[in-house]
């Protein structure tokens, strides 16, 4: 069982990192901005993955924790990315 | 078998790095960069420190990829004038030999490390019933080697006051960062209202687990601060004033309560910071309590930068 | 007893995999940048349930398994909004350029 | 091969890169990334020779984690302050270089308003 949930961890890895191609890829910046995000839903199931095949519970924690700054990295990146898009009216003027 | 997971991770991670470092723009590098944060945090889960994964899933991942993102979305326009002035072909093999040859050298002593290697897992085993903690990295930080713990919060306080000091004169005393607006009803909004009460509770968690469980002070901290900083950039609230009263307060209060208990340790036990025995544990959570607030702020502050317009909205 | 529930723990965790593949594999074929969204969000999400679905019954006790099941939710309502904001991003960046 | 000397061989792999792209960028805020990739490659080296000194029924020496996480806090400091500098500095004399003979603008103190 535990190898299983192990293979099942590094087959999402591999996925993880095929998806990384397009992001490196681009060509737009969309493509780029799902970086965080398939980063975010990947690694999380490798680490609940990981953490059932150890037996290390707490591995749950650090999931539950990289759900909330992978999301919040995400909106960050398509704020700060769509912000300097906008003229100078918004964000550009320091004061 | 989880030699074949965690080969997978160490090639994505050097992938990620060398990506961060060729990576034509600021931006891609920086996309690099928080994807390598999060994947740090396997690494950590794989080296058995559950504790710090949480905190480089946080810090590494969120809190610095925020910073840089917002960093590189204002100095975009100076990154063609810097592409202009790449240093030429000999600096450039220069730099691989030399820091192939510390990758080499680094290498090398990874290698030779002694064995049986030298450990203090023992120590902590035998005095962290006296604490009163469960988790030993909370017993080291906040009894064993609580004066590491008070220097790193003057260290942060100091570190805002660098970035404050930034200030040009005209605005001192103002609100720092640049006034975030968007639509309160577009979908920003709406996902900035619905995920900080989540994650609040959250960080209350992790901070509360972290007497018996991985987790702690430092990691709720972040977790706060980012949901504070996710309200300024949805434009929901704006960032407080530098000089307001009852910032000045929460910046100081964790380190100054740290410090007065540690001084009280110098009169009953006889030390600075030693707890008298039976108290460690009261005093190891009012002092967690004390520092939250102080850690919130400061490490919210320093993502949203020096001040630089005025005081009013 | 637990063969059976060590087997559905596989199927489904095998399933979840398999979206995983199929998120990846729309990513890198799909044209362009909002059906690669799509292919992204709504395939990661069904294979993170999946993932989730099958460890339930590994789990110890009823927090952990009520954090899984938290810990879903919260991948599905952020990626849910992020996805749209960086499709108006590229919308708008379309419409600008 | 032990999970720690993988890991190990893999931080001095980051510190080298770090280390390149530490020389080679010019964009200061490149710098500042390449840094903190070279700093996690310590980090991970000295959390690889934190597991191997697993004892007493933790996965790890407690000690040299603990003084991570101090570490890991410590490093973003260190990097806010880094990044309010160079968006300072920019904003201040309008160019990203660091040379040091670039000249200095004339007009450096037009924000004191």
């Amino acid at each position: 069982m535990p190898d299983f949930l192990l293979w099942a961890a590094a087959f999402v890895l591999a996925m993880v990192a095929l998806g990384l191609v397009r992001v490196k890829l681009g060509p737009g910046y969309a493509d780029r901005m799902m970086a965080a995000q398939l980063l975010g839903s990947g690694s999380i199931a490798v680490l609940l993955l990981f953490g059932a095949a150890t037996g290390e519970t707490a591995v749950i924690d650090v999931a539950l924790t990289l759900a909330l700054l992978a999301a919040f990295a995400s909106s960050a990146f398509v704020h700060f990315a769509a912000a300097r898009e906008r003229p100078a009216a918004d964000a550009e003027d320091p004061g | 078998m989880t030699i074949v997971v965690n080969s997978g991770v160490v090639f994505l991670l050097l992938a990620l790095a060398l990506w961060t470092v060729v990576a034509r723009e600021a931006f891609l590098a920086i996309v690099g960069f928080v994807a390598y944060g999060l994947l740090l945090a396997l690494v950590w889960v794989s080296l058995s420190g559950i504790d710090v994964a949480l905190t480089e899933a946080a810090i590494g991942g969120g809190l610095t990829g925020a910073l840089l993102i917002g960093a590189a979305a204002r100095l975009r326009a100076t990154e063609t004038e810097a592409r202009a002035q790449a240093c030429g072909r000999p600096t450039r093999v220069l730099a691989l030999v030399v820091s192939a040859a510390v990758a080499v050298a680094l290498a090398l002593c990874v290698l030779v490390l002694p064995d049986p290697a030298p450990t203090l897992a023992h120590e902590v085993a035998a005095d962290i019933d006296a604490t009163g903690v469960g988790n030993p990295i909370t017993a080291v930080l906040l009894a064993f080697r609580a004066v590491d713990t008070l220097l790193e919060a003057l260290v942060l306080v100091i570190a805002l006051i660098g970035v404050w000091s930034l200030t040009p004169d005209g605005f001192w005393g103002g609100r720092p960062g640049m006034r975030h607006r968007a639509n309160p009803d577009g979908i920003f909004g709406y996902f900035a209202r619905v995920l900080p009460p989540i994650g609040v509770i959250v960080g209350i968690y992790i901070f509360w687990t972290g007497a018996d469980h991985p987790g702690g002070k430092f990691q709720g901290a972040t977790i706060l601060a980012t949901m504070w900083m996710l309200v300024l950039m949805a434009g929901l609230a704006d960032a407080p004033p530098i000089g307001r009263r009852w910032l000045r307060i929460g910046l100081v209060v964790g380190p100054l309560v740290f410090i007065a208990i540690g001084l009280a340790g110098v009169l009953v036990p006889g030390a600075f910071l030693a707890y008298p025995a039976g108290f460690a544990k009261p005093l190891i959570i009012a002092i967690e309590v004390a520092l939250m607030p102080t850690l919130v702020l400061i490490l919210g502050l320093l993502l949203a930068g020096a001040p630089e317009r005025g005081a009013r909205p | 007893m637990s063969v059976l529930v060590d087997l559905f723990t596989c199927l489904s965790v095998a399933a979840g995999a398999f979206f995983y593949l199929a998120g990846s594999v729309g990513l890198l074929r799909f044209p362009d940048a909002y059906t690669r969204l799509h292919a992204l969000t709504k395939a990661d999400n069904l294979g993170l349930a999946l993932v989730v679905l099958g460890l339930l019954p590994q789990m110890g006790g009823v927090l952990a398994g009520l954090k899984l099941v938290v810990i879903w939710l919260l991948v599905l309502f952020s990626s849910a909004a992020v996805s749209q904001l960086i499709a108006r991003a590229a919308r708008r960046r379309e419409a600008g350029a | 091969m032990s999970v720690a000397s993988l890991f190990g061989l893999c931080a001095a792999g980051l510190v080298g890169v770090g280390l390149y792209g530490l020389i080679v960028l010019s964009h200061p805020l490149r710098k500042i990334i390449s840094f903190n990739v070279m700093g996690s490659g310590v980090f991970v080296l000295f959390g690889a020779v934190a597991r191997r000194g697993a004892a007493a029924g933790f996965g790890a020496d407690p000690v040299p984690q603990a003084l991570l996480i101090t570490g890991i806090v410590v490093a973003f400091s260190a990097t806010a302050l880094a990044v309010a500098l160079v968006v300072r500095l920019i904003e201040a004399t309008g160019s990203a270089t660091l040379a040091s003979e670039a000249p200095p603008r004339a007009d450096l103190d037009v924000r004191r308003d």
